[in-house]
């Protein structure tokens, strides 16, 4: 028995079991892509998946690569552990919103803060998924979830600018109704060094279904947007708050400085000692 | 006590005036005489003023606890002598600065000598008075001046150092004690640098931890010698970062650890269970103080043991080691790293303020443990939680082009897809825990037996071990010591137990928690002897206290 | 089985198909006839498709679990026949869309109705076939079309629903079974709704939860009735924050509570110690589900007892209770709420998926515990942690004027102030100790007993009830039940036992936690049966394994 | 026996453990000047303390007033509770920099993003000072704290932008050299509904001796700062991004906004129900 899928080298036997029509399919699309350009060029054994828990991080048993299917909300730092290990591995954290910006927000701020040379996407369906539809730290304000059913009483947060008040090097959004888009996008943050961050806006067809309104607001940035001005990109990340309102949603690159990641300024290579050495210096 | 050379000093002042520091030097001056030494430090949870107080002893025959009689009282306030000299034994005498006020009231004979005056001269820091306090200290007990000037030289490094302890020293009187000096240099090691150690010496490569006391010295030890030791030592936002990150590191092929108190643990508590499911060979070590909550962040208690031997939900093998001084602390925790390799699973070292906090000279083993795994050796399709006879599944690494590695916190099948399928959830459950049966066999015989045929048994864990071998061998009682706490070493301490008319049990918890664990195992417990003030036993209130049981 | 009534249905589908409401629906309209029925849910967890089946037994006598095999499969798809045929009783009939092509096929008798057609026509929702498989349920079942028509009205309430139902209940055949129908109508509640209700009518006044299976409908019942029910709901960012803001609540006065599976209650582990330290009165919901870690989240087991038990750093009083069916769920969450401010301790309600999300007919009692504390009257000043006999300190909350209220994490002084004291250290520790000499005494009665006499013992915990109790009627078993684990209510259970020539312990487990839990308290387990693959004993499957000892 | 100091009714008998020099002084003074405002209008009794683990939480032990000492990093949802309870209750958060940035950062941001109305004093003296000295999230790059001896490896994060991008309301910076300055920016986030935010700067005498470097760059915040304007606000958090240079430390408030606040937006009027009336309804 092996765990591929019969005709599809990429997945494995795990029948998928997201709902008919969630936004998940496309963004399985493109990360596909992506690791198709790793298995062509033969580094697909150096890619490695991380995801949390929820409707999002069914993707891990999807795909047939290396994977750490976590607990929620600590896809970062199992990550990070990852890089620390072995910091030539490609590593791609799947992240639910309320995985990401609700249990983990803590890691994601710091990740942004370290550089840590990883990618980080968002499967933001605004809604918890798997617990059958609460609302999350990024569900518009009056939001009818279960646990508010006369409206969430919380304005949202908006983590296009969290990341950017955080330090991320690589701040993007994408849209699975743009498959090619966020493939794209997704290449360009797996070649970023350091911390690329993409909120992946994935409506969740069963509880959240905002197809329609994405499909109306989406805008892709302006191939002219200056990518390394921190406040220009606070400013476009403005344009939309995560409301039920929208004049425009941009889409693309935010953001996207050069700054040290945190494995080059923090880790050293490992290697064995002279235990009885060490205690003759420093111990006796 | 032994026939033989023993002699006690107590070094006091306030948070700020180095007084640690001046019992660390003291101590490792004697080591290197070839002396046995051990440091008790007390300090409450400030970082300038207050009352600190450090003992240190020292014999000619292994020790590895304090007494509360001291010979030499260094007193760098006044306070230390108020607080203190009730402590002084027949012709002890207490070395105090010339400044202190009381010292001329103080009924005890004194010896005065003017370091703060010495210190200004010099316009050195005030905090040298330490300096010069342990060099009156070294004259007092006729030790060489070229000794001091070693140990200075190498362990405290400035010049300013040496000129105060030079002047001191001249102006400071030799008392009537003659110190032995033996051939053969004696180690010294915090506990928690003896916890560091082991981990480095059994192959860690990845230590991630976030300050907690009386954990963060591990931190601070291995941090300072990180290059040398060929370790990452990260400290993270918070514990949870840390043991997640630890648990990446290690499925991601690198050994690695990470170190807390009872409060941080408690919030590594979810991914100790994650470790159980995904297989995972992660080490944390837990150094108890007083709880509960943040409780007494400075003083000791043993009060996690049943806390630990549970934490998590579900069900899964997982080894918790309690060692009871430096020695053991280095072997257990190269053990630990070790079993949670063999065995991909968790595994918890269990100390105490006591003993992570305090200075042993000992010598550490030249054999010990190191990680070693069950590696796959390629071929078919792989599959991370390949079903075994022991339940461990050979072990590959993400990168290999080999192999597709998939770890995962669900329950699932060999491959690590998820599975909701009741056979293979029973079948995956029994598979781990067929891992107890091997951790059962390999740590059954990890108890320290003393004394076996003695009548009188006495029962302890942990730090409480220094003081109770003293006790032991000094009234003629058994001691017997679990090394490992879960799995329960039941054969191995039914035997050592075997005639044993009677059972005390002493620990330093208000519950009587190894007396619990005893009884579960069923064993018969006589008698309890608890304490629970935050400090530990000396070895004069644990004789006191099992004379009166007797 | 008695000799009476009794009647059990599948409902089978897909996720999304609307099985469970289907289900309910069933269960209310037989409840409201005065039967009673419980509902057991078997889902994976998935949102749309995999495969989801309810079973129904109804009963002229009371019960509290499912059986094997059914008298109704109603199919909403073709794997239901498949997987569960098997299960049909002699008689038994398959109830299924016509278009399910296999439906021609299976063996057993079927009676196949247009659903799927009749929702088209109607231009209803898909979802709706359920509505049309209850009408044909309910017809095969000869109640009349009024009884269905004004459940329906009450509870689903579209009228959409009920012309689905009614042109339904045209296209279907009677059947030969003759339902009985009582005068009393029977109260129905989720085993969360219990523990909801008694929460509120113990006085509960702020509910924080982070959503979690099998936790969540607690969450989702208080959050749709809390203006109904007076209480503030929150959805706060995390675990960590949900425990913390209910301790706050519950220090400035208002009874609060939380609930979670193992997972999220790892994470509160810190703060349960807090609330020790403090003196909090905290409830803590801890509805398990199997483990470690992720697990089987949308399954059944009671795999968390002895994480519970002794979760959290340092030695405080705690309670822990498990009831076994939605009347006691009410019941013991009541009384946690009573304790906790009694005693001003956390305590636990220990419950899993099979209690938390199965549908019981209960009557909930008249008389049940309300949250009551030992107030200060004023006078002197306020000391938060006044020394008392009992350990508990009157009790004041911070906005009178005349107190100063300081709570603490620390060890303390009466007033709240951190103390580092050896001798005020020791105190404070027995001051809340002491607690549990009274948490002993007023729990020690809570132990369920039914067949007193009989010489097999069957012991069990928690959800495991409903089966257990059952088995012990038919095959005239003494059935003993903790409802309390910690304090261990050992004389009571000691008397309950008395006698019993064999005692077996049975639980969904692997390792036996209620088997070692007696054990350790002095009690002879001769016999366990455990099951640990998610699913939780059916009446027949207990049946079974019971005889296989006998 | 009572509580109180002999000579001051604000004062507990508790012994002051803080290292000669502390700026953590500083901070006492000022908030005992606010709580002087409300004993003298008679409402000292509905205020109340809430603070963590660290140097900094000792505070509530000096001060005769209610408080809860809770653990480190968990002064939010402690005070969020207790305002859950009793929102007439005027509720100062004091944490460390360790515990608000640190350990404690996600309540940080949801305490930001859902305008719970307190306020909080974080007594950022840029190192965990309890703990003997590492560097905390706030510590310039560099550090050498004990847990980082050869120099923190991480760029300081900047907990005004964080919070700005949170949505706090009021946020402002203060420094514990301005004593009077200060007690006025506690005073104003005090008064404030909403989430009042202030960073401290706080010289940490033993471990971290930031007294020069403040006293020669802090600078404060002229009074025509357009005080409703994020990206004003934004612009002027960037001016100093806590490393160890700087050419203008702004103190002051940077951002102060109205917005309904979490307990006007969520919370009910609890009251007892009847049992059986809602049973009959919803359970027959
Ligand atoms: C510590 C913990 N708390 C709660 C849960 C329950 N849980 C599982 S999935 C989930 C929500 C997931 O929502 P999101 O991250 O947005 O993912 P989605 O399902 O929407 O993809 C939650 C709360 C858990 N598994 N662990
Ligand atoms: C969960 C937990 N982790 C770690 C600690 C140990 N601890 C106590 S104080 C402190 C650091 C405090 O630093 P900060 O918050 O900056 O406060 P400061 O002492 O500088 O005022 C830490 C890490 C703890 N008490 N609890
Ligand atoms: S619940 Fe929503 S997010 Fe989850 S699988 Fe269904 S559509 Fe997708
Ligand atoms: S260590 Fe620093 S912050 Fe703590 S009391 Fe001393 S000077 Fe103040
Ligand atoms: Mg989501
Ligand atoms: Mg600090």
């Amino acid at each position: 028995m092996n765990i591929f899928a019969k005709n599809d080298p990429l997945a494995t036997y795990a029948g998928n079991t997201w709902c008919p029509g969630c936004g998940n399919f496309g963004l399985l699309t493109a990360v596909k892509s992506v690791l198709k350009k790793f298995k062509e060029t033969g580094r697909l054994h150096e890619t490695l998946l991380v995801s949390g828990i929820g409707c999002h991080a069914k993707i891990v048993d999807y795909l047939a690569v290396n994977s750490f299917y976590s607990i929620h909300g600590r896809v970062l730092p199992v990550a990070w552990g990852i890089k620390m290990a072995n910091p030539t591995l490609t590593v791609i954290g799947h992240a639910g919103d309320g995985d990401a910006y609700g249990e983990g927000i803590s890691h994601l701020i710091f990740a942004a803060k370290r550089n840590t040379d990883l990618t980080l996407l968002v499967h933001n369906n605004r809604v918890y998924g798997l617990t059958t539809g609460q609302f999350t730290p990024t569900s518009p304000k009056g939001f009818p979830g279960r646990s508010t059913p006369s409206g969430s009483p919380e304005e949202p947060l908006n983590p296009i600018k969290l990341a950017l008040a955080s330090g991320a090097t690589f701040v993007a959004r994408g849209y699975v109704g743009k498959v090619k888009h966020l493939t794209n996008l997704i290449w360009e943050a797996v070649k970023h060094r350091g911390f690329s961050f993409i909120d992946v806006l994935q409506p969740c067809y069963t509880f959240f279904n905002t197809y329609s309104f994405y499909n109306e607001w989406v805008v892709e940035i302006p191939s002219d947007h200056p990518y390394e001005d921190l406040e220009a990109a606070f400013k476009l990340a403005e344009k939309w708050d995560y409301s039920s309102q929208a004049e425009e949603i941009p889409i693309g690159i935010f953001y996207k400085v050069k700054r040290p990641t945190f494995e080059e300024e923090a880790l050293i290579e490992t290697r064995d000692f002279d235990l009885f050495e060490h205690i003759r210096k420093f111990h006796q | 006590m032994k026939n033989s050379f023993e002699f006690s000093v107590l070094f006091g002042g306030k948070a700020g005036d180095g007084i640690r520091q001046l019992g660390i030097l003291w101590a490792k001056l004697l080591c290197r005489r070839g002396l046995k030494t051990f440091l008790y430090d007390d300090y409450p949870s400030l970082i300038r003023g207050g009352h600190n107080f450090s003992i240190v002893r020292a014999a000619e025959f292994p020790i590895s606890a304090h007494r509360d009689q001291v010979n030499v009282i260094v007193a760098l306030n006044e306070e230390t002598i108020r607080r203190h000299q009730q402590r002084l034994s027949e012709n002890g005498v207490v070395l105090c600065d010339q400044e202190i006020p009381e010292a001329q009231k103080a009924p005890s004979a004194q010896i005065t000598v003017p370091w703060a005056q010495i210190v200004k001269e010099l316009s050195a820091p005030k905090i040298m008075r330490n300096t010069a306090a342990l060099a009156s200290l070294v004259r007092f007990c006729q030790i060489p001046w070229e000794e001091l000037a070693q140990t200075l030289r190498e362990l405290a490094k400035t010049e300013l150092n040496l000129s105060v302890a030079q002047k001191s020293y001249e102006l400071s009187e030799k008392g009537h004690v003659d110190f032995p000096s033996k051939d053969k240099n004696q180690a010294f090691f915090f506990g928690n640098e003896a916890i560091a150690l082991g981990a480095a010496a059994a192959g860690l490569k990845v230590f991630l931890a976030y300050p907690m006391t009386p954990a963060s010295s591990i931190l601070h030890y291995l941090a300072a010698h990180r290059e040398r030791l060929g370790i990452n030592v990260i400290h993270p936002e918070n514990e949870i970062a840390a043991v997640l990150a630890a648990i990446g590191a290690a499925y991601a092929g690198s050994p690695a650890m990470t170190a807390t108190s009872g409060g941080g643990f408690a919030l590594m508590v979810e991914a100790l269970s994650l470790a159980g499911q995904a297989e995972i060979p992660l080490v944390i070590v837990e150094c108890q103080r007083p709880g509960p909550s943040t409780g007494v962040p400075t003083y000791t208690m043993q009060g996690d043991l049943e806390f630990v031997l549970t934490a998590g939900h579900g069900e899964f093998p997982r080894v918790v080691l309690a060692p009871g001084d430096a020695q053991e602390a280095f072997e257990l925790t190269a053990e630990a790293l070790r079993l949670a390799w063999r065995y991909q699973t968790p595994v918890l070292v269990l100390s105490d303020k006591h003993l992570s906090e305090s200075l042993f000279s000992q010598n550490l083993p030249q054999q010990f443990a190191r990680v070693e795994y069950k590696a796959w050796s390629g071929g078919q399709t792989y599959a991370r939680y390949a079903f075994s006879e022991d339940g461990v599944s050979p072990l590959a690494f993400p990168g290999r082009k080999d192999a597709i590695v998939k770890a995962t916190s669900y329950e699932h099948d060999p491959f690590g897809l998820t599975t909701e399928e009741p056979t293979q959830i029973a079948r995956m459950q029994e598979k781990r825990l067929r891992k107890e049966e091997g951790l059962k066999r390999e740590t059954e015989k990890m108890v320290g037996v003393f004394n076996r045929d003695a009548p009188v048994a006495l029962l302890c864990f942990g730090s409480t071990k220094g003081a109770a071998v003293e006790i032991a061998e000094r009234l003629g009682l058994r001691l017997v010591r679990p090394l490992v706490l879960r799995p329960f070493p039941t054969q191995t301490l039914q035997k050592a137990l075997k005639g044993a008319d009677r059972i005390i049990v002493c620990e330093t918890n208000a519950t009587g928690q190894l007396a619990k664990l005893l009884a579960f195992h069923g064993f018969r417990v006589d008698q309890k002897i608890l304490k629970y003030n935050g400090r530990p036993f000396s070895v004069d209130e644990l004789y006191e206290r099992v004379k009166e049981l007797l």
